[in-house]
């Protein structure tokens, strides 16, 4: 368990945005979630856009499926209303709320389990829907509430906690967002934050469909082939075992670079992973190149973060169906309903 | 004899040959002629070139069930006619296209051939076109044969290509074509005909499927998130059809949003989605999508969310009989997804109850923040019944049930999303945006507490679940009662029903009633149950439950529920896919007599005039 | 007065922190010092840092249900303690790590110190090493103060470890510090005490979905596809884990194909597929699961493919309680899907019969030719139980149904696959494979004749959904049947339960026999329910059905499905999530008594001597 | 209704393959869809395949989803065993039936309602796990079976029966199955029998996942914005009446054309699209270079079709489980089954 630190007293000169309020005004409760994971971060990248927008709370609503990162949304944003649907689904219930009301902000928190196998199907469908939303994939490439089954965004080859081989393809949701039409493609790592704020500013303000993969490794169960001294012991505690019992307290990993850099990143299992920060010199215009990139810099065994693809065409489902600007449920009883007068337009019709 | 304005006529054809069209003109024109007529369409789950079926019975009497023996049989259909034949009545005619000829073995029924294909021959170059007409041609002979008011039908020909007119001639001209054949040609004296009357003078001939979608518009329905599936497709194709009509602004934007979704899950899920934000939303759907959309359901009954969703019943289970009727989810839906759950259900027993229902489910879903369940069918749905027209009282309001505004939320101290504050077990729920400050709350499909917040501990969610039963219960004053139909005089026994069956179920009525059987009705409107419902059961020494399923699901929920002794409730049951006739109900109705020896005091006239 | 051998003693502990198997050992050395014991894990539905339990009932008449009332909490959480500590018996005991101070309000118990953290923060530098082995000092003391022998834990240490000896000294230090401290520091007077007896000397300590899981590789299946999601996981780890032991060939192949499937729809199509092409497959899941899959399982009843589903049940509806016991699937599972459906259930109630019932349900799902749903739960599958040892009868034979090979092809001229030739209802089926030219049909969810061959005629569909209800009749003969246990005397009470609350309806029945109540049992094993059910219920003025869900859902089922009057039939429902105690079945008991005044003619042990 | 025809007569000349069978034990029912629609030609090809190979008819299984393209397995190989299960679910079946018995060969056929849309998540993970396989959709762009509605294929912009626009972005499935890790990836259309036969053949021949999007337009519902006048009439005739009533007998469109040339094709319903079919110069190896080439075809508003992506390394599921080379379905009791004596072990593991 680990929480973003709330003392009980406002400080009187928090910086304020222009809504009058302080980041304090957009925190979330305490975290139930292992300590060191990485959601922490990204918790407060999200606090930190919409304190920047100034996107006041209520207007904002909070969407996710089933899994720890689905778990995260009650630990940021106190005041937006939050919808912890089912297993893969969250999709599906964003479009019906985005439907309902096209003036508030949509963000969604889906895992890897939960978006690229069971919600694979929603996940491909809302995008094609050009739905007005932010969704960001926690991917730590593994179940974690379950206790550490592969999921399909898991690179082929490695190792799970019982030290099984991963024997299939990797499903690279990026990619996917790209190819099935979404507006805004990004990628990240949860630890960084300096770039996980401007992304989260920009597809916010983004009107389409948005999506952020964030690279999440699972401090429990992340136990990659070679591991660092430090954890032996209580790796071998749990293996003996043959079930997770002990789960010791770890750091986030946090990180720092620069644009057009590369960064290893040593995992809390001791397994390494090389981001390659995109710079300028990427054009995320053009879709064939975007997917490209993806492409070829994992063929060199590296993970790009940044934006890699742009739609400059912002458009949304409400502009694709053509629906009423005012929301759907501001509509009153003299809006929708027809009365006796419609009805004798439509008796006539059946005679 | 003559059966004037009594009798049934059946079409053979192919899928796909422009049958449809044309039969549904001689329904049509016969409604027009203010004769009670009651058209079943049974097509085949294919698109081209199968048998495809049209019953049109007619009955001055205004009996709206199907009835077996048929009177008067067109039969198109080389693939059929021989089975077909032996529908007929002795006495009743067979119709054919007597172009090429043809074996008929049967020696009592008469045999009017009509040369339609070489008619239009004679008359059209395009191949297609003569396919086309030939069931035209067949049209204005049989309008001849049974005296049909041929202006009516030409109207209906204007009518239906007015945004075409360029078709309306050769239409007609195939019209008169067929009814020269028949007067120059065809004997008409035939046993059976038809006469203008004014029974159906104010009625409208409309199906299920129109009127609920309809129904949608009218209950404020904004959201529809679907799947195609027949029979439940035309639902929610009305209500686009009616939004299109009614709710386009000058700008030509559109008050409502209606996404095909990818499967049934996404449907409800969106549907789901846009109840929670407060808009009235729905979904429609069919036997599979019941099953997929389960996980779903229990969510929206756990987390208590408003939604409505059309099950357009069609044969089950799996893929089943997707063209034909049933009632076989009455279970699946009253206990849709695992765990203990519970769902309301309505239950329309024909165009303008689904109609209305569906307007009303809007209020149910939200005034008790949980599924409502429409319980319609593949006979009410895509069949054109004659109704009363539909009807709307202006000064209806939306019932929004319990939703907090800013300034309820304004005044607010210790609000509580799951909190029994009126002793109905109907909680007060927010809606997102609502307020700067108050009201946020996170929706769940995990144990929570009162105040909507994650919960282990197994007594504080056993004690919310007690009061989710407790707003179940409470939930019957909302719910459109069970109507009751006493028979003439005292009996011991008792018939339930509901649905499509209804209008079988009336008609078996007046034909026992005639026998000198007296039967009480009741007819089932909504689950949970009401009270009335037990006292029907408990007043009557043996029950009928009269349901098209196999497993007599309405009986055993009935039992369940309403915690009844099952060995005085019978069943009737129909489950080849057909909608139920009146004979079979009295067929059957005098098999349990007999089998069960029903203790008949007050039950046969003749015993009553013995005492 | 000691209480020897018959005690509660429970852990408060924070997930994650190396508790979970500190504690195991704790019930394994009771296991071994010949004593029964029952252990429950009461976790949450997270990973690291959340309170979590693990409950011991120590009893030498072998009661293994919960009880309520600790003798002894060991409360290492200090966000519980202040509400754990309201559980502990009055004169029983409180022990904990008295490092920091804390703050007790009771003054009925007695308190016990250990300095668990300073130990050792004294003995080990790594903090994490520090947290982990707390739980072992405190193993070492408690060993010491209720007496277990020491060599018992150092050898399940050894055992444990085996396979990386390098950590067994430094458990075995901890462990003796934890002894040396409470034999130096503290009084070891306890009124709980352990003594070695011989009662478990033959039996084993094992999980449900363990024994399930080696169910299945005995009953031979080669194919799961499943979906993580607890409480079932377990039970396909466990087949995993049988299937590397037990079929591995020298070439290293794997006499087994099990899939992680994308969801729990592909994993039940997997299992259908394979079970299809003549493999036995299985698939395991719980709730939300159940509700996914429902659609598949109406492809494979009505379609008649042979599958062996485990419904590993936990708290409902929707995401629920995901790491709390229920019964609460009991209708979703026997009507699961839309349409007409009726499944077969088989309700184990201890591991042993997991491990039974998995390998018998595949021969009853390829006898049947239909899905077998067992009904375990969290209770059974993921807690350790005291039972027999497994047994298994060499004689036994795979019973593989009526498939028909090659060489009955050869012979065969009119095979239909749902012709019912031999009267039982079950047709014959053939494999993918099986003969060139013989054989070979569709199979298919849509209606269909007696040859398999799509039909849309309604009378043929309905006469096959008959022959299915047939089948389903006479599945009796091969289910396991009800277990009757008549009370010492005769009597109008009859208790139906099932599954997990076996233990607990035992123990209460001594209770009341004690009390001088006679109760009949009879434990259910199987659905659909056979004749000795129909008749216990008969024999009953009174009867009264146990379970663990809001709904009394076998209740239901049973007065459905065998069409009984309700009004006599009543309920003890527990639902919390927790495993029911046999106290609350006592009380519930006798509440009902009182307030429904069953006729207690031969009840009542004082009446009767009166009499 | 259409046919494959049918002599009642087994004609002694018909040429026999390697196991002494004709075309015609190959041959299935009578075909219930449409007059004209491509299918006859893709059951032809297939028929023609399997001969060619000779494939023991009882040796493939036939699996479907639901929809009219899923009745196809009805229509040829009678002595198949053939599964039409449940709508989109196809994947799942599949890879049952393929674990249970490896020596099999799977043949599925799906819709691109069946696939890209309620079957979408089946799909993507069917061909991440390599299931050996051969996959066709007949993709008509459309939802036959249920009178015309879009599916996820249909492109953008085109118009539906009643006129209205396709707003979504189309999903490329076979673009998608390069993505995912499909070993052998092709495109055609249903009339181009010389292309399809050895397409079919090379792809019952692969190991792994082959898949074929066959471009199979309904002759039904695609009612395209423009029209030849011959359908006018009765087009306008369905129209007046807002649905579907007389559907006239159609010709199947069938086309030859030379790889490395473009042909336009001209469907029923009038309009047209342009299909270019794949030369040697094309290099199938390379997954990048593989979906460059549809994407930038797209572009251009041509269709490309021929072997679009190769993976040389052929696998399967068996490979990566490494199950047992006999299938699993002959093994027998003694082989499964531990016995009593595999009992005394676990039970000694128990106390
Ligand atoms: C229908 C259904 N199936 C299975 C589960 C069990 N389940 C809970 S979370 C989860 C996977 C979570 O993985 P992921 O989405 O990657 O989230 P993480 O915990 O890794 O953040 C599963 C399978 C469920 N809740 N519902
Ligand atoms: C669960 C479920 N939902 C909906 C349907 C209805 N349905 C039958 S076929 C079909 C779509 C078929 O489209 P496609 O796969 O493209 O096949 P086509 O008919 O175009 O060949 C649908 C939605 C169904 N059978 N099952
Ligand atoms: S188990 Fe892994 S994913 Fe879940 S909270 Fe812990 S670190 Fe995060
Ligand atoms: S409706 Fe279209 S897809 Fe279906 S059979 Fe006819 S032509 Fe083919
Ligand atoms: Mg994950
Ligand atoms: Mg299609």
């Amino acid at each position: 368990m680990s929480f973003i630190k709330k003392p009980s007293v406002h400080h009187p000169k928090l910086p304020k945005n222009k809504l009058g309020l302080t980041r304090r005004d957009y925190e979330g409760a305490l975290s139930t979630l292992c300590a060191g994971y990485g959601h922490d971060s990204v918790s407060s990248a999200i606090i930190e856009a919409c304190f920047n927008l100034s996107i006041p709370a209520h207007k904002l609503a909070k969407l996710s499926g089933i899994g720890c990162s689905s778990k995260t949304p009650t630990y940021f944003l106190n005041k937006s209303h939050g919808f912890n649907s089912v297993h893969g689904r969250m999709p599906s219930v964003a479009t019906g709320a985005n439907l309902a009301n096209r003036d508030l902000y949509y963000l969604g928190v889906s895992g890897d389990g939960d978006t690229a196998s069971i919600g694979l199907g929603q996940f491909c469908h809302v995008i094609r829907r050009r739905l007005n939303m932010l969704y960001i994939v926690d991917n730590n490439g593994t179940y974690g509430l379950t206790k550490g089954q592969f999921s399909a965004t898991n690179d082929k080859n490695s190792k799970s906690k019982k030290g099984e081989d991963n024997p299939f393809e990797s499903i690279d949701l990026a990619a996917l967002a790209i190819q099935l039409g979404a507006g805004f493609v990004a990628r990240s790592f949860s630890g960084d934050k300096d770039q996980l704020i401007p992304l989260m500013t920009a597809a916010l303000s983004y009107k389409g469909f948005a999506f952020i993969d964030i690279v999440s490794p699972c401090v429990t169960f992340n136990n990659h082939t070679q591991s660092t001294k430090s954890y032996e012991y209580f790796r071998d505690h749990n293996e003996a075992l043959g079930y997770l019992d002990f789960i010791p307290e770890k750091e986030e990993i946090t990180i720092e670079y620069e644009e057009g850099t590369s960064k290893e990143v040593q995992i809390h299992d001791g397994s390494k992973m090389i981001l390659h920060k995109l710079d300028k010199s990427h054009n995320p215009y053009s879709r064939t190149n975007s997917l490209k990139v993806l492409n070829e810099t994992q063929e060199d065994g590296k993970i790009v973060t940044g934006v890699i693809y742009l739609d400059k065409n912002e458009a949304d489902l409400h502009d694709v169906i053509n629906s009423n600007k005012k929301p759907l449920n501001t509509l009153k009883e003299n809006d929708l309903c027809p009365g006796s007068k419609g009805l004798e337009y439509v008796n006539d019709n059946f005679r | 004899m003559t059966k004037v304005n009594d009798f049934v006529v059946k079409f053979a054809n192919v899928n796909g040959s422009g049958s449809a069209s044309a039969n549904l003109m001689f329904a049509k024109s016969i409604f027009r002629m203010g004769i009670p007529v009651t058209p079943k369409n049974i097509f085949p789950s294919n698109i081209q070139g199968l048998p495809t079926w049209f019953e049109v019975r007619i009955s001055k009497d205004g009996y709206a069930a199907r009835r077996e023996g048929i009177d008067c049989f067109i039969t198109l259909n080389p693939q059929t006619y021989q089975t077909d034949m032996k529908e007929i009545l002795s006495g009743g005619y067979l119709i054919y296209d007597n172009t090429m000829p043809r074996n008929f073995s049967r020696k009592d029924i008469n045999y009017i051939g009509i040369p339609m294909a070489s008619i239009c021959a004679d008359h059209y170059d395009d191949p297609r076109q003569r396919q086309l007409f030939k069931n035209i041609v067949c049209l204005g002979a049989l309008a001849v044969l049974v005296k049909i008011d041929l202006k009516i039908i030409e109207n209906l020909i204007k009518e239906d290509f007015e945004k075409k007119p360029k078709l309306i001639p050769p239409n007609i001209k195939a019209l008169h074509l067929g009814r020269d054949y028949a007067l120059e040609n065809l004997d008409r004296n035939l046993n059976i005909s038809l006469k203008k009357i004014r029974t159906t003078k104010k009625k409208i001939l409309i199906q299920g499927n129109e009127a609920a979608g309809l129904g949608c518009v009218y209950g404020g329905a904004t959201v529809a998130g679907w799947y195609p599936i027949t029979p439940s497709t035309s639902l929610v194709e009305a209500f686009q059809k009616y939004v299109n009509i009614f709710r386009v602004n000058d700008s030509g934007e559109v008050s409502a949003g209606i996404v095909q979704a990818e499967d049934e899950m996404a449907s409800v899920g969106m549907a789901i989605g846009a109840n929670w934000n407060g808009a009235r939303a729905f979904t429609a759907t069919s036997g599979p999508g019941i099953s997929l959309m389960s996980e779903f359901l229990g969510l929206a009954y756990f987390a208590e969310i408003p939604l409505v969703l059309f099950n357009i019943q069609r044969g089950g289970p799996s893929t089943g009989m997707p063209t034909r009727t049933q009632q076989s989810d009455i279970l699946s839906c009253a206990y849709a997804s695992h765990g203990d759950t519970k769902h309301v259900l309505l239950f329309p027993s024909d165009p303008k109850e689904c109609f209305e229902m569906a307007a009303q489910s809007f209020d149910l879903a939200e005034i008790l923040q949980t599924p409502i369940i429409v319980m319609s069918d593949l006979d009410i749905g895509m069949n054109d019944w004659v109704t009363d027209p539909l009807h709307w009282d202006d000064d209806n309001k939306f019932q929004r049930g319990k939703v907090l505004k800013k300034k309820d939320l304004d005044d607010l101290v210790n609000w509580g999303r799951y909190l029994d504050v009126d002793g109905d077990g109907i909680p007060y729920r927010t809606l997102p945006g609502a307020h700067e400050t108050k009201g946020s709350y996170f929706t769940r499909g995990t144990s929570h507490d009162a105040f909507a917040g994650y919960t282990e501990d197994g007594r504080i969610n056993a004690d919310n679940m007690m009061r989710i039963t407790k707003k179940f219960k409470k939930s019957l004053k909302f719910l459109p009662k069970s109507i009751r139909k006493k028979a003439k005089k005292d009996t011991s026994v008792g018939l339930i029903y509901f649905g499509s069956t209804s209008v079988a179920v009336d008609e078996a009525n007046d034909i026992l009633e005639d026998q000198g059987y007296a039967v009480d009705l009741l007819r089932i409107r909504s689950f949970p149950f009401g009270r009335g419902i037990s006292t029907f059961i408990d007043d009557h020494e043996h029950v009928i439950v009269m349901e098209q399923n196999r497993d007599a699901q309405m009986r055993s929920l009935l039992i369940n529920e309403l915690n009844k002794n099952g060995s005085n409730i019978y069943s009737i049951l129909n489950f080849d896919g057909s909608p139920v006739t009146a004979d079979f109900i009295v067929k059957s109705f005098l098999d349990l007599l007999k089998k069960n020896q029903f203790n008949i005091k007050s039950l046969k006239k003749k015993n009553q005039q013995r005492e």
